[in-house]
């Protein structure tokens, strides 16, 4: 390679120069002060996590699967992969072989950070060089691919089904400037390298547009405002990049080794969370994965939505959206950049002011403690007892309301033998999540610990729970040690492993409905499945597990009204129902009484069906 | 020829049933004792639960039973029995001979003066339900008119399950009209509070929940679970209603410039009075006793005598209307028998 | 308010009122608060209206008192009034007028009590032969002594030498009528003019030429309730409900009030001055209270007796203004003259309102 | 001075009862004024036992003017979402709760 331009520089570098280092120094500025805002603890763990070789081997795995590769939503839509990933990892490629070419042949200009992008204008080939043409077809291939991905997107953008999306994002006019400014990179870059392929060498893109070009357009000088445009649309998408949705594609890249670190949201604004708002590259994937969306005018309250209006600090909206959310998780799931939408929700409501908080001091736990501490007196002394496990069964509110879950979980609880204590049976206080959900976190932590010394002081070994809400809350922010919290599906499962309850199964067909809080919440999706495997013959919904659509009844949302739940429990119900089940199956006392509202056919919660099935045995 | 039919009452039972016999090609006579047709409902304006104008209701019967032959401003003299037939003698001095006699004498409204404490027709401010629908209808009313009316309280259930008014029955229809009467005023005095007073809301009919509802959360209109038990004026003239809010247990208080009085439905003294010349029995409510309280309620224990309405107790319009139809029918029924 | 309205309500409560041949009953404690009402009542039924009226020193307490605060069971009160009912028969009377408004309230209820328990009626007989051996007949007439004033009140307005009106404007003196709750809250037809709109004392006012104030709580208790006074722990509750009173009357600038049972003048005078150390406020014109009378006095006042010989200096709120306005002579000097023109000491003045 | 005092009445006087605060809650959260009285919500309440809860009654004690009432009654709610399931009128319970924490103040805090 010769160079043509002894300087190396050209005035049509400027609008790129600006561009990057804008973007640079907007994007280094912000990093720092993300960390500097994570709260201490986490910014050590953050830095150590750094040099934990473990973790920053996932972080590279990470950063390539994810930020590059889109493997999450390769899994979802091949197409929709094939599109993210190929001007993804085809963009990155060139930028790397970009520079590869001007370590190899033009070390002298590593310092000139335009150098690489603008390499073909600045040089020749020359005969020794065109060993190089491996670089050149590499070049002109990834560019392809690139170009490939464009017209995906194009096409992404009137027909947004044919890659698996129902709906997508209404992109602002920061991420339409972006991306017109992205779609027209490429092709610029083509028609550019295409002018001056003659000169500085190219492959069969490059080359073969250049002899199209030159049979009309045969002077060079043609060849400088195509240059400029090039440089000038890199200019605009790095300028508009920190406004727009692809800032998400440098915060990702902090994004993922903060994640990896274990840092959680803390706050509703700062550090981590801002982290996450910038990192959401608005593909709009939640705004199918949300239960909400069956309704359409839910669409502009998903986490998406969310995201822009925490960028535009417009309050008012930002508390609308917080306050409707299911809290289903399902976008939290399905975010392919791990967005935390139910928790970047609650921690939104936990900011809010409140003139009155209600105090639990003046609740006598002594007196509620005389409910359920039998076990001190009667269990130790009963030597025939073979299993000297005590279980203390906290029914929960919300199965207070459908008392035929308790009946039947206490039903199935004795047929198996099993000692046990009711901690609610009059009445008790409330686990605390749903006060968490609604951001009351000191409230919360009030009953928490009311409750937690009321399980200890019970003599308990183990706490049954039948509800997935108090479920969540038990294993994640109770300190119980010694203590097995367990859901009454995952308890049941393994009575039936142990042989202590034998169950006779039906030909009836069972759908399974996996409760949010039971399933994305707590990650029990098998258990219940193979209990009601024994029971009788389990079809599966249309969107199941990790996808599975939450009943509409949740706990989560705030403001979301009695009647305007009706279409989201509908959607779930027929979503459930594809499969013709005879029953509709469930683990949880709030969706089993959402559903029963509105269903054609018997809702039962795992409970029952456990209860039936062994009293079939026993006729 | 064409069996006569003696209708006493033309109200809306009486012409709906006159309007029918002629269909089935009889001769009915309405008695009827004032100067106009329509009776109550003549002087109401909208009807629950769909707000249809009164008047069309009754210009629609009017017009379906022209062809009937109609007595104004006649009174019964006396009936007497003859061997199959009945002689109803008016005071016009014309006399019928009927072998049927239907008997629309409807209700009459509870004369609110009796609940004295509510201070009706001593009190300026205060006014019954059938005070208000005549302001709407004409917009007379200088108690109204020209008055500044910010706050506004309907008492409901005054004259009706109240033993000492001697009227233990529920009257019915003035739960619902007193939320029809409350909305209506609400649209006029968008500013007013308003309060209804009641001891049960007794919402039984199609719709009528619904009303409830609108009330409450669009109009925004106060109800207080107690009976109103003392009314005085103050210096203003406006009333000072209290009550117990029963629903809190305390004693509420309250400066009203409109009071409302739900006047409810007893038994007309006129219906008794025929039903006397013909020993016919009075329930102990003082309506018209039917024969039978769930089949025959059209029905009186003597042949050829039939109710239809109110007369055998508070109704709605739609109830009265079809008692009437029913009431022709079981009369149509009995002369074809009686043909055979 | 429509006044041909309250005149059909009036109409419909008249009551049979005999107009001679009365046995007297006194009230247990009006003789000491208003003493000269009943010497008064006495003087112009027998004296100026030259009517029948009998009295003796042998009749005692009805019982009312200790039946309403709950000491004695009914039974008791019954044998009482059954005693009383047996000196009237003893007397040769057949129409028996009481002075107290409880007095009044419980003969009413016993006799009406009889009558849907005749039963009831005949262990009483028993009771009061075994313990006094007298026997009695129900009487034929029960009156209150304010239905015998109202019913001679044209007469008493004929013979007047005032009228209650201010003498200087020539417009009625705006009175407030209380009367006792016993008088007709419970049997409303054995009260003039129902329990409502008791025209007792309004048709006095009326003939006698003032015009009556109708305010808001004027159906409420004056206060006295009986327990509400005698427990000194109810006391608070006593007084805010006479407060409540004035607060509603206060705006119509009322020139007096008149009343028709014991304990009402005596609480509606004397708490005006509790109110006024307690609150600083006076109710009447110029920091003096509302003057309250009984119906005797306001008859002996218009009749022309002298202010002193009614007892009106035993009152706490200062009467003075209203003879003024009313244009009543009375000589200053002598209001703490007693009997003989013996010096009854002058009294403490209050804090806060005016008195002479 | 005399070992009493006049008392306040307990009567509420609905003349004086500012309802602004209300007009408020139930500008954000209309159904409140839906509420029929008709006691599930109290009778399911586990913090019913504790502090005498019952979105009937604070919804009442505050048309009331009963402010501080409804505010003790609400001290042990735990936010657990029963009363919004047993509702027959379908009041958002909760929101409604969190709305009365938010909009409105102690007394002697104001």
């Amino acid at each position: 390679m010769r160079e043509i331009y002894l300087s190396g520089y050209n005035n049509f570098v400027l609008p790129f120069m600006l561009g990057m280092i804008f973007v640079l120094s907007w994007c280094i500025i912000g990093a720092i002060r993300v960390i500097l805002q994570l709260p201490k603890e986490d910014r050590k763990r953050f830095f150590m996590s750094l040099v934990n070789p473990k973790i920053m081997l996932k972080n590279i795995r990470d950063w390539f699967c994810d930020c590059l590769f889109h493997v999450k939503l390769w899994k979802r839509n091949k197409l929709l992969g094939y599109m993210h990933s190929s001007i993804a990892f085809g963009w990155f490629m060139i930028i790397v072989i970009g520079h590869i070419e001007v370590f190899l042949y033009t070390p002298e200009r590593v310092h000139q950070i335009w150098y690489p992008i603008f390499f073909r204008y600045f040089v020749a080939v020359t005969e020794s060089t065109m060993k190089g043409s491996f670089f050149f077809f590499l070049m002109d291939f990834f560019l392809l691919v690139i170009l490939s991905g464009i017209t995906l997107a194009i096409i992404k953008r009137v027909r947004s089904r044919l890659f698996g999306m129902r709906r997508t994002t209404r992109a602002s006019i920061t991420d339409l400037i972006g991306l017109y400014a992205l779609w027209s990179i490429f092709p610029l870059r083509l028609l550019a390298e295409g002018f001056t392929a003659d000169i500085s060498g190219g492959s069969f893109l490059t080359k073969s547009l250049n002899g199209v070009l030159h049979s009309f357009l045969s002077d060079h000088m043609n060849m400088l405002p195509t240059w400029w445009a090039y440089s000038i649309a890199l200019g605009i998408f790095m300028c508009i990049l920190p406004f727009s949705r692809y800032m998400h594609i440098p915060a990702e890249i902090l994004l993922i080794p903060m994640r990896n670190a274990g840092i959680k949201v803390r706050h509703a604004r700062k550090g981590f969370a801002k982290l996450q708002v910038y990192s959401c590259p608005s593909c709009g994937v939640c705004i199918d994965a949300c239960p909400m969306g069956a309704v359409k005018a839910n669409i502009k309250d998903t986490t998406v939505y969310l995201n822009r209006q925490i960028k535009r600090y417009n309050e008012k909206r930002i508390e609308e959206i917080s306050d409707k959310c299911l809290l289903c998780g399902k976008c939290t799931a399905l975010c392919p950049v791990g967005v935390e939408g139910d928790r970047m929700r609650i921690a939104q409501r936990s900011i809010r002011k409140y003139n009155l908080s209600p105090d639990y001091s003046n609740i006598d736990e002594n007196m509620l403690l005389e409910r359920c501490n039998k076990f001190v007196s009667s269990t130790n002394n009963d030597v025939s007892s073979t299993q000297n496990q005590k279980v203390l069964y906290f029914a929960g509110c919300m199965t207070a309301l459908t008392p035929v879950i308790s009946k039947s979980t206490q039903s199935v609880l004795q047929k198996a033998g099993i000692k046990f204590e009711m901690m609610d049976k009059d009445g008790g206080i409330c686990c605390g999540r749903p006060m968490l959900m609604a951001g009351r976190k000191e409230q919360a932590e009030e009953m928490v610990a009311k409750n937690t010394a009321i399980i200890k002081a019970s003599g308990a070994d183990t706490l049954l729970l039948s509800c997935p809400i108090c479920y969540k809350i038990f294993k994640e922010k109770y300190h119980l040690e010694g203590i097995e919290v367990i859901h009454h599906t995952e308890f049941f499962d393994r009575l039936i492993n142990e042989g202590r309850l034998s169950i006779k199964g039906s030909d009836t067909r069972f759908v399974y409905h996996d409760p949010c809080e039971l399933g994305r919440g707590c990650g029990v999706y098998e258990e219940p499945r193979r209990v009601i495997g024994r029971a009788g013959v389990l079809v599966e919904a249309d969107k199941n597990g990790k996808e599975s659509i939450c009943c509409g009844g949740s706990l989560g949302s705030l403001t979301l009204s009695f009647e305007r739940r009706k279409a989201l429990t509908e959607n779930a119900l027929n979503n459930l129902t594809v499969a013709s089940p005879d029953v509709i199956a469930t683990a949880c006392p709030l969706c089993r009484s959402t559903f029963n509202r509105y269903s054609d056919r018997p809702v039962k919660d795992i409970a029952e069906i456990i209860d039936e099935a062994t009293r079939r045995k026993n006729r | 020829m064409k069996e006569i039919v003696v209708i006493i009452g033309g109200g809306i039972a009486g012409l709906e049933a006159a309007s029918q016999l002629l269909k089935l090609g009889y001769t009915p006579i309405i008695v009827e004792k004032s100067g106009q047709l329509g009776g109550h409902v003549a002087q109401w304006n909208r009807l629950f639960p769909d707000m249809t104008p009164a008047k069309d209701l009754v210009s629609d019967l009017i017009a379906s039973s022209k062809d009937a032959n109609i007595f104004l401003n006649a009174e019964i003299s006396f009936i007497n029995r003859l061997k199959d037939n009945y002689n109803v003698m008016l005071s016009n001095g014309i006399s019928i001979i009927s072998r049927y006699i239907l008997f629309t004498t409807g209700f009459r409204l509870f004369e609110a003066q009796k609940k004295e404490e509510y201070g009706y027709g001593i009190y300026n401010q205060v006014i019954t339900n059938a005070d208000l629908e005549h302001w709407f209808n004409t917009g007379k009313d200088d108690r109204i008119n020209g008055k500044e009316i910010k706050s506004i309280g309907f008492v409901h259930c005054v004259g009706s399950r109240d033993e000492k008014a001697r009227n233990s029955q529920c009257s019915k229809v003035c739960c619902i009209t007193a939320i029809k009467q409350a909305i209506e005023m609400k649209e006029k005095f968008p500013d007013a509070e308003i309060y209804c007073f009641y001891m049960d809301l007794r919402l039984f009919g199609k719709k009528f929940e619904d009303f409830y509802i609108k009330a409450q959360r669009d109009h925004g209109i106060h109800f207080i679970r107690g009976r109103v038990s003392e009314v005085s004026e103050n210096i203003d003239g406006n009333v000072i209603v209290k009550a117990e809010d029963t629903l809190l247990g305390k004693p509420i208080k309250v400066t009203l410039n409109l009071l409302v009085l739900m006047s409810g439905m007893v038994c007309n003294p006129d219906s008794t009075r025929s039903a006397s010349m013909l020993s016919l029995p009075i329930d102990s409510d003082g309506f018209l006793k039917s024969s039978d309280n769930v089949m025959h309620i059209t029905s009186s224990p003597r042949n050829g005598i039939y109710y239809a309405g109110a007369c055998t107790g508070p109704k709605t319009v739609p109830e009265t209307l079809a008692e009437a139809r029913s009431a022709v029918l079981e009369i149509h029924s009995r002369i074809i028998g009686q043909q055979k | 308010m429509i006044y041909q309205g309250k005149q059909k309500i009036w109409s419909d409560y008249q009551k049979e009122i005999p107009d001679d041949h009365w046995f007297y009953v006194r009230s247990c404690i009006r003789q000491n608060f208003f003493p000269g009402s009943e010497k008064m009542f006495m003087e112009i039924c027998r004296d100026v209206l030259k009517k029948d009226f009998y009295e003796t020193e042998h009749h005692t307490t009805c019982g009312g008192i200790a039946y309403h605060c709950d000491t004695i069971p009914q039974e008791t009160a019954m044998t009482i009034v059954a005693r009383q009912f047996a000196l009237m028969t003893e007397a040769g009377y057949e129409n028996y007028v009481a002075s107290c408004i409880t007095s009044f309230g419980n003969y009413t209820e016993i006799l009406e009590t009889w009558h849907e328990f005749p039963e009831l009626e005949t262990r009483i007989r028993e009771m009061l032969w075994k313990a006094c051996r007298k026997e009695f007949k129900i009487p034929k007439y029960l009156a209150h002594a304010s239905d015998l004033i109202y019913k001679y009140r044209n007469e008493i307005a004929e013979k007047a030498k005032f009228r209650l009106v201010n003498k200087e404007t020539g417009e009625p003196l705006r009175v407030v009528e209380h009367i006792g709750c016993h008088y007709s809250k419970m049997f409303p037809s054995k009260g003039i003019g129902g329990a409502e709109y008791p025209y007792v004392l309004a048709g006095m006012i009326e003939s006698w030429g003032g015009s009556v104030i109708d305010y808001p709580e004027r159906r409420h208790c004056c206060g006295y309730g009986f327990r509400q006074y005698h427990v000194k722990a109810n006391r608070g509750y006593s007084i805010s409900n006479t407060h409540k009173k004035f607060e509603s009357m206060e705006p119509y600038k009322p020139d007096m009030i008149i009343t028709n049972c014991p304990g009402c003048p005596y609480f509606l005078d004397r708490w005006q001055y509790v109110i006024s150390e307690m609150e600083g406020k006076t109710y009447g014109q110029n920091g003096y209270g509302i003057p309250v009378f009984t119906y005797e006095e306001v008859a002996g006042l218009v009749l022309g007796y002298d202010p002193w010989d009614l007892g009106l200096q035993l009152h706490q709120v200062a009467v003075e203004p209203l003879l003024d306005k009313i244009g009543i002579e009375y000589i200053p000097e002598d209001k703490y003259k007693g009997l003989n023109r013996k010096d009854i000491l002058r009294p403490g003045l209050p804090a806060n309102m005016k008195c002479f | 001075m005399f070992g009493f005092r006049i008392s306040p009445s307990s009567a509420i006087n609905l003349d004086n009862v500012s309802r602004d605060r209300f007009s408020e809650l139930c500008r954000i959260e209309p159904d409140a004024l839906r509420c029929m009285a008709c006691g599930s919500c109290s009778a399911t309440c586990p913090a019913a036992e504790f502090s005498g809860m019952s979105v009937r009654k604070v919804l009442l004690y505050l048309q009331r003017g009963k402010e501080e009432e409804a505010f003790k009654i609400m001290n042990n709610c735990m936010l657990c979402g029963k009363c919004t399931m047993v509702c027959p009128r379908g009041i958002n319970t909760r929101h409604l709760l969190l709305t009365i924490c938010r909009i409105y103040e102690k007394e002697d805090r104001r």
